[in-house]
């Protein structure tokens, strides 16, 4: 079926023929075509293979089928290693949806900007109160190239040309990190302890909670890395920081962090959400958009009455519209829809809330883990104390388990089996979080315990 | 229409921290009732974090309170050149938001995400049809990411080829988009800037000069920010290619051609597209938006993290091409905003698209022939998806600049158009109608600014001062600068 | 789990203990219990069995898990019958759900119920378009009980205290009448053909399409019923509407029908939305709500600039808040939100989308009887054009065919084997819309041939 | 913050209707491409049908202006008495559009429905629980609705009685809701008024004057539209059941009481409640409701069909009462709204619904000290959910009205409370804050109220012309009725 009444406007397009007409004449061309005749006459028009129109309900049902191949939502799954299942309070996405939010774009007029503005410069609040900062951006893509942002914010700061990664950390971080350390030349060192941080270095990188789900122990790694005249960056989870000690009140000269967790549903990764948070002194370097407080130049009624608080884009001279290329970033769309929804969650758990939920995870992966150590042939090594991943060694090959899962309809953690640690050998990382069903984690102990059995 | 508090007179200066009473919650959390494991260590964790304490009620009430300060494209006419902001399409709101789609863990086995992973395969299909550039990434999550995908992929080019240390500059038009000279630079490349010639288009003897041995690539808007097409491109392509370095597009102004002319067939090697202005997805006040990457097949090896490909099982994979640059970002890309994307693409379909950049192309042409004499015209010729204008003239007459009469188009009930941009043209004035606006609108925008033009001469102050009729005044930028208060807690309920 | 905090205000109720002793010093009383001295103390605060509260996450969990023992929506089914799966155009539900239509009450107070108010009216307006009526109301509970009003009004116009609903009717739309009219002393005749219209009949209720499907000629009933001093009232399916004659046009003096499936999803039958419309002659006479158009009193800006285009709800001596026990109906909240969604999702198709879209579903119902009539053993009785429900007669009874379509994962169409018409006999009325999945109409193609094969 | 032709000067003036174009669609729809059947005869099918043509994006425009055009709970405070406006958690509307929930058909076969027949019979265990009584039929689409069940319910018992003919009264108080009246009346009864006493409760005396042997039953609210417990109504009760009648509880009060009284144990027969106003169910401009008739054992086989019972094995059914009043609707209920409610209950259980109206009426009587002086109070005395005064004096005083007053609260942006309701008060003020406006909210509510009494003294013509600062101004209602325009088509563009 494709789409009926040749001839007949698309919905997306107002314009009928008619209209189509008189705005020819208007303009003085004969047809549409002749609006093209600065383009090179041979090179016009090729052929281009794209598949039939569809209409509303056909789009519908086609991607409702398609929808439906990919693993259902009621799917055991324990899944996390960057993306973790939260319970994210209804009103955020009510709220979130209000077209006026959505379909306005950057805020360039302020006056008919504030809905945008005054939330990001919640947003900015927020992050600075979760993170222990001085100063935070409206956000950045995700929290991967927000953590290379803030190493080359840290070689513009130390002007060295190196940085260092602590491990564990996660794999898509440190290669979006050497990503752009390759265009600015930089070297990237992965580092298995923080005496490897020496003075060629910008920054030491560490992730809180580490990628292998062990909660660090920040305030000494800062100080290794202030010794050495390094700043400290951490990429920490900010739905762990409902628990764990602010990065900046550990040290932290810039703290990095992915939103999208706390903002809505995984989406297959994206839209993400990456946190920036840094400490006064870098303010001028940060990269990004950040959201000022001021006031109104002349009160409202003609002029007299008392100016109105309101917020603009500000500190727009570090900006790539402005600076071109001696801006501090090339950001320019980020993810402000994204950071809306954050903001509006985390508000709605509050400080209790958030403070609950963090426990609430905290409680649940440890109850799920002690269950499964208790299975004859499971093994729970820890390498300290942890949040809401830890890792599972069975009788049977990681990846082995992992396939067995699967017959069961289980998705397992992931494997790091081939990781350096020893730990990590032989081992999948199980995610257990505060939205995760108990009945999920009940499929899950009983698959196990049959798999044990068998093998 | 709200109430008091959310309405008063000073509404911006009470934050959501402002409000509320201490003990109140929006949402309850379950209490773990099981057997409970002791805490980390103290020194481990915090002691509180500051926080709204509202009801839920009082928080709805907020957020719409605050919604109610923003203009949107449901709200009208929208402008802003450059940044195409037309219509989306609520279906592909609906589509994304499928739980089957939105629940997919970035890190599922791909057989648990062929719903996704098929989606985006045609989506990469259809736009290397549509740019003519045969092979894709969809990973960048914004043009400006894109940007960078594609220089740092020159960069990986001329490394294999053993060029890189000799081939340290970009080339950019004047009139280029921030992000192009900034990405190059973030590339590590020196930036030089290419003059704009009379006619809009590249100064051509500048290009022929510039170009030799140390020049890594170009980067060329098409059409290009004036709205103009690039005249004689894919002569400049081959020039450019005979010096050994790389025609790059900035993509962002697909809008004026799809489905009528490629990318490839004009001989660029890389062109991002800005799914968020040309496919469609919506703007979200700065983002999610989606900066795919496309190339020909000399540069596929380069592309980023991930790929899709499809396997000898059928199943598509996400890939790490060969001599990639890497990844941009922890997981796979805006996703959401991709299937957004998707959705536009299979509603439309070719005919579609065509109609798109026929109709986009129109209506910029006619606000150009409704405004013609009203304001100066520096590049005064057919147009395609946008027409600058410059308000030289009102400056210089009656002391009105771009930006007071762009204000004062607020009081007419549309968002302004882009201003001071391009750095190129004095007092810009930058008009993208789209094509999901009816023609009534576009006459009616014509009609206040020509309105404005006539006010420009009458009553200058009026045009000082506006808006007049939006929920606030102009801000003071200056301070906002000066002296920076960027968070709540640095700020009394009152400022100053 | 329970909610946390015992004491901290539930996330419904603002005010903390701090704010509630603050309240009860100023209000003079000690406690909240005080507040209630007026009550019968040996009857106060009882023993009440309730589930425990639970929170969000807990709440939303509970419900997705009951939700999921529903039959999935992506089971084929076969039922009409009064509910009718239609493709709504997504921009209804998006815009039907901005807070200020869902969150607003009755407009008592034109001045900030524009909203509410104006799209009222285009509601009416949209109703009496497709009925080809004069005036219409804002809409009432359900086509059944519209229909009940309709005969209350027919009956307060003629006076007379009988009514005749011609068969094949909805038996829910005759058992509504039935309830109505035994309150008000009516008697309900319940008649085969218009022959049986008497002067003692103060209206013939006649639906469109009939309940088994048929497209009736309207114009004859009408014909007789006013030859009879009887009034003519339609019960038509608004959908089939877009390609069938309007009643009004038709001769009815009265139009009835059901809005919930062309405003929504089915949602086991409600909220659904009465349509009632009549000629100008009972516009004092009507039931329920309704919309007039006016200007303001004054202009804005002082009382200067020329008065303005608003609306209110007008004609307001019928209705049961001023009239009491004289008023036309007790109507007072109906279903204003499910009016706003019909009436955009019918202007969203517009004038050519609503016609193709009824004339798709009387194609894809036609093929899909066409296919099933030409498989060995079944049969498809037809008693005149019909619009989207046909019978099917199998090889074994209608009863034993439904449940062997169950066993295969298919809900059958409505039983209708017990039904006096002779088509009916040992039939199922199967339903094939414009939104019924092809795929669905293949799988029970596939059932159906399974089946007579076994038969 | 809208377009022109969105904002302007008369935005009523131009519907849907007439904006657009010929040939403009907002919407696709599939072309049938296979062996096509021919229409039925010409006479049955319409030539076509006029309505508005638009492009998709100028019909979100246009709903997305009005919408703006309306004031709603999350607009701010709505103290509209005896209507129980308080916050609608969004998480219900969640809940109902679950697609398994929404999706049901009903007329599936219930073992394809227990999900939503379950969930139905727990909130009808729930409202047995909390009325006290314990049968329930959750079928009536709102509180009139539900009146009429209960009316019937009451006239089948009689008729079984054989007292029927006999009983044709039913007694109303004069403060009742005008449901009350209408309700008997189409039930066939004639309505005989009862007077309030001094006090706001029922007058006694009166009551056992007119209890004979031809009044079917007594309806009366509680706590009533004074806001007012009714006292000693217990022993009425027992009064109403000795001369042979039913009593009828209007439940639309029930947020004052929930949780802390049971219409069943004070002796009521039958009740509906107000699901939309006391389970928080949004009011969506005027419905869907659900308004659930519940009832002692006696009248349970009178209950409107459907009620739900669980079978042997456990199966929810949709049964019909032996002598069922029958159907008020052609299927089941607005289930939606009473997923809703179900949702709202279990969000708070017991104590949550103790601690609604808990703070309900503390919220109530703080207003009322508040504004005590300031406003005549008819009933001096400590109020339930909702306080009653009256603007007597103002009139009398100032020439101001209450229907002034009640304008002049939106220029403060409050919606109005309810107005010359009940009628027995003179210029009746009725005010509910309900349980979810903070102290904040009601606070400033009272200083809007006081500013405005001060003002009826000060600048009565300022009140006459309220409200100033509304989308528009007050009404010409005279003409409305009077030259009734009730449809597009009978318009011009602009009127008059
Ligand atoms: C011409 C041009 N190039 C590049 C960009 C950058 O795209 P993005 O904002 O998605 O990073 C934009 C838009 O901002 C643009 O208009
Ligand atoms: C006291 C009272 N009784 C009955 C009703 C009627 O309820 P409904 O509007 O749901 O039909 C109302 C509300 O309108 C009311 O306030």
């Amino acid at each position: 079926m494709s789409s009926s009444l040749a001839g007949s406007p698309h919905p997306y397009i107002p314009a009928t023929e008619a209209d189509r007409a008189r705005m020819l004449e208007r303009v003085g061309v004969t047809d549409l075509d002749a609006l093209f005749a600065d383009l090179p006459a041979d090179l016009r028009d090729p052929a281009i293979e794209l598949p039939p129109a569809l209409t509303e309900p056909e789009l519908i049902a086609l991607l409702q089928e398609r929808a439906a191949t990919n693993a259902a939502p009621t799917r055991p799954s324990f899944l996390g290693a960057g993306a973790y299942r939260r319970s994210i309070p209804a009103i955020a996405s009510h709220l979130t949806s209000r077209s006026e939010f959505v379909t306005a774009y950057t805020p360039y007029q302020p006056e008919i900007s504030q809905g945008t503005l005054q939330s990001g410069f919640e947003f900015q609040s927020v992050v600075c109160e979760l993170t222990g900062m001085d100063v935070a951006n409206v956000g950045l893509y995700d929290v991967a190239s927000a953590t290379a942002e803030a190493c080359l914010l840290a070689v513009r700061v130390t002007k060295r040309r190196a940085v260092a990664l602590l491990e564990p950390i996660h794999p898509g971080t440190a290669e979006v990190v050497s990503t752009y350390a390759r265009g600015a030349g930089l070297r990237v060192d992965s580092i298995a302890t923080a005496d490897a941080v020496s003075d060629e270095h910008a920054c030491l990188v560490v992730q809180q909670p580490d990628f292998l789900g062990t909660i660090v122990d920040l305030e000494p790694l800062a100080n290794v890395a202030h010794d050495r005249g390094a700043l400290m960056v951490a990429v920490a989870d900010p739905f762990a920081l409902g628990m764990l000690k602010a990065p900046g009140d550990a040290g932290a000269d810039i703290v990095t962090g992915e939103g999208r967790d706390l903002a809505g549903a995984p989406a297959f990764g994206g839209p993400s959400l990456g946190l920036f948070a840094a400490g006064l002194p870098y303010m001028r370097q940060m990269p990004g958009r950040i959201v000022g407080r001021t006031n109104e130049l002349h009160g409202p009624e003609g002029g007299e009455g008392e100016p109105r608080t309101g917020y603009v884009l500000t500190l727009q001279a570090r900006e790539q519209f402005i600076r071109r290329e001696r801006a501090t970033s090339n950001v320019s769309t980020a993810q402000a829809l994204i950071a809306l929804s954050f903001t509006i969650a985390v508000q709605a758990l509050g400080p209790r809330g958030l403070r609950e939920s963090a426990e609430l995870c905290y409680q649940r992966a440890h109850d799920a883990a002690r269950r499964i150590a208790s299975l004859p042939g499971f093994d729970v090594p820890e390498r300290g104390p942890w949040f809401q991943e830890f890792l599972v060694r069975g009788p049977i090959p990681a990846s082995e388990l992992a396939v067995r899962l699967s017959e069961r309809g289980i998705t397992a953690g992931f494997d790091v089996s081939d990781r350096a640690e020893p730990e990590a050998h032989n081992a999948l990382m199980f995610c257990v979080t505060e939205a995760t069903p108990d009945a999920h984690v009940d499929t899950l102990i009983e698959a196990l315990t049959s798999i044990g059995d068998e093998a | 229409m709200t109430a008091p508090g959310l309405r008063s007179e000073d509404f911006g200066a009470r934050l959501s921290f402002d409000r509320g009473e201490t003990g109140r919650r929006a949402v309850d959390v379950p209490v773990w009732s099981g057997d409970a494991t002791p805490l980390p260590d103290a020194h481990l964790l915090r002691d509180s974090v500051r926080l709204p304490e509202m009801s839920q009620g009082e928080l709805v009430r907020y957020y719409t309170a605050l919604s109610a300060r923003n203009y949107g494209i449901d709200s009208g006419t929208y402008p802003l050149g450059s940044c195409t902001m037309k219509y989306n399409p609520k279906v592909n709101d609906l589509i994304a938001s499928l739980p089957d789609f939105a629940d997919a863990h970035p890190q599922s086995p791909v057989e648990e995400a062929q719903g996704t992973l098929r989606t985006l395969m045609e989506l990469r299909q259809g736009l290397a049809e549509i740019t003519g550039l045969p092979e894709v990434s969809l990973a960048p999550a914004a043009g400006a990411q894109g940007e960078l995908a594609g220089v740092l992929m020159i960069t990986r080019a001329l490394e294999d080829r053993g060029e890189l240390e000799q081939r340290r500059r970009i080339l950019v038009p004047d009139s280029a988009h921030g992000t192009n000279p900034a990405t190059a630079a973030m590339a590590g490349f020196t930036v030089t800037h290419l003059p704009t010639a009379e006619d809009g288009s590249l100064d051509r003897a500048t290009i022929e000069r510039e170009l030799d041995e140390t020049v890594a690539g170009v980067m060329v808007t098409v059409p290009n920010t004036l709205g103009l097409w690039e005249n004689g491109i894919e002569e400049v392509a081959g020039l450019i290619h005979d010096a050994g370095a790389y025609l790059y597009a900035d993509g962002a102004n697909l809008n004026a051609i799809m489905g009528r002319i490629r990318y490839g067939d004009l001989g660029f090697d890389v062109a991002h597209l800005n799914l968020h202005k040309n496919f469609s997805t919506p703007h979200g006040g700065g983002g999610p938006g989606a900066g795919p990457v496309c190339c020909t097949e000399e540069l596929a090896p380069y592309l980023p993290t991930p790929v899709l490909a499809e396997d000898d099982d059928g199943l598509v994979q996400l890939i790490a091409p060969e001599r990639s640059i890497g990844r941009l970002q922890q997981f796979h890309g805006n996703v959401g905003v991709l299937l957004r994307a998707y959705a536009y693409m299979r509603a439309l379909g070719l005919d579609g698209l065509r109609a798109v950049s026929g109709q986009a192309v129109l209506n910029a042409n006619y606000l150009r022939v409704l405004l013609h004499g009203h304001y100066d015209l520096p590049y005064d010729r057919p147009v395609l998806h946008e027409v600058v204008f410059s308000g030289s003239r009102q400056r210089r007459e009656h002391d009105v600049r771009t930006y007071d009469m762009a204000k004062r188009l607020i009081d007419h009930g549309f968002h302004p158009p882009t201003v001071y941009f391009p750095l190129i043209v004095e007092e810009a004035l930058m008009i993208e109608p789209t094509e999901t606006e009816p023609p009534e609108a576009i006459e009616a925008l014509a009609e206040a600014l020509i309105a404005i033009a006539e006010e420009a001469a009458s009553d200058p102050d009026t045009l000082h001062g506006a808006p007049w009729t939006a929920p606030i005044r102009r801000l003071d930028e200056t301070k906002a600068a000066r002296r920076p208060v960027l968070r709540w807690d640095e700020v009394d309920p009152k400022l100053d």
